[in-house]
């Protein structure tokens, strides 16, 4: 037998005081299955206890988000009777110690937290964050977390339709790998997961359980199999085709009034789902896991209560529809058993070969949680960059940055992902500012897009929050989309330490505040913390997920160029080059503050975009982001397979700073009518300048010099395939 | 034309057969379950893409032994036509409906891009309203679309007609660059000796409607609405 | 008992993924690698009668089910 | 000489390719199939001093490339 002592609590990560407060709460030594649950509960993950006081200053709310954070996952009013449900999730750790699974298991997880709710997941995407190209060890944690990613997304039938990825020395021990998931539902069918009716069925379905993903901690101890160590890896295995089953199945028992709640189980699996829902639902429930669909054999309670198996959900249903659940779970093969039911008694009670393995008081396991309000240090503002230089010159830096990891061509990625299963893809990675996707049987569109800039957050995490939340409004603007809601994912260092918590503060702060100007809310998200190795912390990177609503999916934008057209930047430009790619790539320096981010501007100018985009007057668009101006003209030429022909930089602007740039706010457009258009802004009171005219085969840079966009092409597809496929 | 998708587990293009089928025919097609047995009355069977059974062993091998595979084989067999498109491509030939096997990409990756396809028999009641030799855009996503058989099957499959699309260039010239998952002699999609089953890697139900791109699949589904 | 089914692809069948291994070895400085194949390796638990019974079994279900015989040889063992 | 690697899931961890031919077998009528797991083969030509080198460098190619050990573990012999 293992003695329950604080040293034991301790391994399994709860503090002293917390152990005490376990204690206080159980009046008795806890056994080892209420340990566990109490760990696994009160862990960061599951407790948010270092984020909880700063996620709450989030705004949340706005007239179409019928479900904000608090529920699997958000849910927003999309009009036609129809709700989006999106969330993002991190698989940071899981995806370092086993790229393929952890990628690919961190899929099959934020879609169970959106078909939870009744909705049909119908577009993926991801945020993705990679150490330095030239160590052995990323090219392998790409391979496996792309082909991860393809794997288990491909095979469920779910398009990937976006993401974003990035490299830097700072994620070299510690990958991001953040998963994104939207589904359709109606919104008047929308499944939450409080529990409630006493005596009601509490039903588990899906793969069985194993032991699979149980607490680090608890491995170590060996007294519960002596030769386990080699036997159990904390990886877990995903299994995308039982999980397409499991999809099926719940969605076909969602169409029945069977359901009372329901619940996927996630992290700390059996745990933290019933935990959740009879907390929620303000009810007891009683588990006898000799019910559980055991893998293997000779389980613990323990062991069942903490696995992170897998495809497998948590209902609870009606009883005099257990027949015919249990119909649809046998026709598409998965496990149905009833665990338990739901009881008056506010506890939960945990019976395993007739021993009382768990009675726990629900209240205080939650209300008692920990809470922590960490110390904060500011990071010191950094001073103005000053004048840089052109060392190489402008279409020398225009080869050099089309062609960088950060900024090539990502198609020998999103070539390995199914973007057009399903049928309604209207705009594919690469094509536009976002991913468009259309409501099937319908006019309308959604538009999707994952961003955040870690290095503008890192230099200034209050701007570069705030610059994260701008630039996914952006590109769903730029795409003509009306933006609504953000998932978020927040991936941190350790939160232990002020200046980390200072980070996540003030990228809270700055977020907020884009939130509100924008009239965009956040509706779910996750927290990653304690994402370093050897006491270095990754970038601070608070990836957004952004999602739209178009009327007419017909009227979404993309941004390849067209011949005979004029080219116009509609934006306040000032070359602001601290932070920027050209600065780290040309002169090998990441210096500087970020780009200001003036929201109030970012709102005019994007209305007057949207506007113009409905009208009809515009024919491409493209955002500035990433490399500037002169990037964002090339990018559009090699979309569209055309050339421009460019006006010499405004004078009294470098021309380095005016072509590369990073300036927020602004949007270059391919317009038929330049002087309409002109006028337009002119009303609205919003700078626009002509910069140029498209056509031909060649970017010409009056002044510059010329180079084919063939060229490009040739420096842009270059990066991925040349570093991935040779040995 | 009354049209039937079978509806195998983990299968996940049967949406978008059925968005195309019913485009072309003006009609929903009747979806059948993998354990049925009957298919009274269709005169189109079709297996659609995806994964069935995860694609795990070989893809499309525990497909190709549903109870619904006899009712299939005798459809075939009375000159009824059968499509199967990617996964259901591979179940026919698994259950030795359509000759050779598909392997692994040579690339061994996932491959989900456009690709372009010369139609090589258009005298079919699926490509008729194709001309031969015309390039025809659609996008794939496969990961064993790798046709092989042995030349004397292929010697007979191209002999014989039976060869339905290649891989080609967008100009409709056969290169290796342009057969992306290494196909022998590029093939993309074959016919029975009657004409009646074709089986073919890439998806034209996914570009049926402008606003994904492009029609190019469209003239296979009213051909076979008009058969 | 214990059933071994080893699938491997047929001779005269190319298998990329056999020559990407062996090109990934040479690759990593390992020297004198020649051809490099990859099948699979089947263990089923089978509650049968007899060990003749047991391969019995096994040659069906490698014939029905576990190989393509298109492309694939097999061989059925007991563990 | 002649190496073969054989590369199996761990005990312990799941085998989503095991379990689902398991369930086909069962289908397929066949009685009294019990577990199922599926791993891979590797043979591969080497061209080395001795039968001890050839091993030696079998492990090493498992640990480096052809097993993923941290879900897998792997068997070297001469064949
Ligand atoms: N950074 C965040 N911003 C907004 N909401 C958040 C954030 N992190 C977590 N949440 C919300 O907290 C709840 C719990 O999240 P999580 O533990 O990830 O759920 P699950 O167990 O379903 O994966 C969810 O409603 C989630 O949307
Ligand atoms: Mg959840």
């Amino acid at each position: 037998m293992i003695e329950i002592n604080q040293a034991l609590a301790a391994s399994f990560g709860l503090s002293a005081e917390e152990y005490a407060n376990v204690l206080r709460i159980m009046g008795r030594t806890p056994t080892l299955t209420e340990l566990g649950v109490f760990s696994v509960m009160w862990s960061e993950h599951c407790s948010y206890k270092s984020s909880r006081v700063w996620l709450k200053t989030l705004p949340t709310k706005a007239p179409w988000v019928i479900h904000g954070p608090g529920e699997n996952a958000g849910v927003v009013d999309i009009g036609d009777g129809l709700a989006a449900v999106f969330k993002m999730e991190s698989h940071n750790h899981p995806s370092f110690i086993e790229p393929y699974q952890g990628a690919a298991t961190g899929v099959g997880g934020i879609l169970r937290d959106v078909f939870t709710m009744g909705a049909r997941p119908i577009a993926n995407l991801n945020a993705l964050r990679f150490g330095d190209p030239s160590l052995p060890r990323t090219k392998r944690i790409v391979d496996g977390v792309v082909r991860g990613i393809g794997g288990y997304g491909n095979c469920v039938g779910v398009p990937t339709v976006g993401g974003e990825v990035n490299f830097h020395p700072a994620y070299n021990g510690n990958p991001l790998v953040n998963a994104m998931t939207v589904g359709i539902a109606r919104k008047d069918r929308i499944f939450l997961s409080a529990a409630a009716g006493i005596g009601n069925p509490v039903v588990y379905v899906g793969s069985k359980t194993g032991r699979d993903g149980i607490h680090g901690a608890t491995m170590a101890s060996t007294e519960f199999d002596a030769s386990s160590e080699d036997k159990r890896p904390t990886v877990h295995v995903g299994d995308p085709f039982t999980e397409k089953l499991l999809i099926e199945a719940c969605l076909e028992l969602m169409a029945t009034d069977a359901i009372v709640a329901i619940q996927d189980m996630g992290a700390a699996g059996l745990t933290s789902s019933s935990v959740e829902m009879a907390g929620k639902g303000g009810v007891g429930i009683e588990l006898n896991l000799d019910h559980v669909p055991q893998r293997e054999t000779h389980m613990t309670a323990y062991e069942m209560m903490l696995s992170e198996s897998q495809e497998r959900m948590l209902m609870v249903i009606r009883p005099d529809r257990e027949a015919m659940a249990r119909a649809i779970f046998d026709k598409w093969d998965l496990d149905f058993a009833i665990i338990g039911h739901i009881t008056d008694t506010g506890r939960i009670v945990v019976t395993h070969n007739g021993v009382v393995e768990a009675d726990i008081p629900l209240a205080p396991l939650a209300d008692d949680a920990p809470l922590y309000n960490r110390p904060t240090t500011e990071t010191p503002k950094r001073p103005p960059l000053g004048p840089v230089a052109d060392p190489v010159g402008i279409l020398a830096a225009l080869q050099k940055l089309i062609g960088c990891p950060d900024l090539c061509s990502r198609a020998w990625i999103t070539n390995q992902y199914d973007s057009t299963v399903g049928g309604q893809t209207v705009r594919r990675p690469g094509a536009a500012d976002a991913a468009v996707v259309r409501l099937e049987g319908t006019n309308r569109a959604l538009a999707l897009t994952t961003d955040v800039t870690p290095r503008y957050v890192f230099a200034d995490p209050e701007m570069g929050g705030r610059q994260a939340v701008a630039e996914a409004w952006r590109n769903l603007t730029a795409v003509g989309a009306r933006p609504l809601a953000i998932t978020d994912n927040m991936n941190f260092g350790n939160p232990q330490k002020p200046e980390i918590m200072g980070q996540f503060a003030a990228a809270i702060r700055g977020m907020s505040d884009a939130c509100r100007v924008l009239d965009f809310p956040v509706v779910s998200g996750n927290v990653s913390l304690y994402n370093e190795t050897e006491g270095r912390a990754i970038l601070p990177t608070p990836a957004i997920g952004g999602l739209g609503v178009l009327d007419d999916a017909a009227k979404s934008m993309g941004i390849g160029l067209q011949p005979g057209l004029g080219l116009v930047l509609v934006g306040t430009l000032v070359g602001h080059l601290g932070q920027s790619l050209w600065l780290r790539e040309i002169t090998g320096r990441e210096d500087g503050p970020p780009p200001p981010v003036d929201l109030a501007a970012e709102r005019a100018v994007g209305d007057f975009i949207r506007a113009q985009i409905k009208a009809g007057a515009i024919t491409a668009c493209h955002d500035i982001a990433d490399g500037g101006l002169l990037v964002a003209v090339a990018e559009m030429a090699l979309a569209g397979a055309c050339g421009a022909h460019l006006d010499r930089a405004p004078k009294g602007i470098d021309p380095h700073a005016f072509w590369f740039g990073e300036d927020q706010g602004c949007y270059v457009v391919a317009v038929l009518e330049p002087d309409a258009f002109f006028l337009e802004a002119l009303v609205m009171d919003l700078p626009a300048i002509r910069i140029g005219q498209t056509g031909g085969g060649d970017l010409k840079l009056d002044g510059v010099g010329t180079i084919s966009v063939e060229t490009l092409r040739a420096e842009h597809d270059r990066f991925f395939p040349a570093w991935m496929e040779t040995p | 034309m009354r049209a039937a998708i079978v509806v195998f587990p983990g299968i996940n293009r049967e949406r978008d057969m059925a968005i195309a089928l019913t485009l072309a025919t003006g009609h929903a097609p009747r979806m059948v379950w993998h354990k049925d047995t009957t298919l009274d009355g269709i005169d189109l069977v079709v297996l659609p893409g995806g994964f069935s059974h995860g694609d795990y062993l070989r893809c499309g091998a525990m497909a190709a032994q549903s109870p619904i595979m006899p009712a299939i084989r005798a459809h075939a067999a009375r000159g009824g036509l059968v499509m199967g498109v990617c996964n259901g491509f591979q179940i026919l030939t698994e259950a030795g409906m359509l000759p050779g096997a598909l392997l692994r990409n040579s690339g061994l990756r996932f491959l989900s891009q456009d690709c372009h396809l010369r139609v090589e028999n258009a005298a079919t009641d699926f490509t008729r309203h194709y001309q031969k030799g015309q390039v025809i855009r659609a996008p794939m996503a496969h990961g064993d679309g790798n046709y092989f058989a042995d030349d004397e099957t292929l010697d007979r499959l191209e002999g014989e007609g039976l060869v339905a699309f290649r891989y080609a260039t967008t100009s409709g010239e056969i290169t290796q660059a342009a057969n992306l998952n290494g196909s022998q002699r590029s093939i993309a999609g074959i016919l029975s000796p009657n004409l009646r089953v074709l089986g073919l890697m890439p998806h034209p139900e996914d570009l049926v409607d402008t606003l994904m791109g492009g029609t190019d699949g469209l003239p296979l589904f009213q051909a076979l609405a008009a058969a | 008992m214990k059933l071994v089914v080893t699938v491997m692809l047929k001779n005269g069948v190319l298998d990329p993924q056999g020559k990407a291994i062996g090109h990934a070895l040479t690759g990593l400085g390992f020297e004198g690698v020649g051809e490099v194949r990859v099948g699979k390796r089947i263990e089923l638990e089978l509650n049968a009668a007899d060990d003749a019974t047991a391969l019995a079994q096994g040659e069906e279900m490698a014939r029905k089910l576990l190989a393509n015989t298109v492309i694939e040889s097999f061989k059925v063992e007991l563990a």
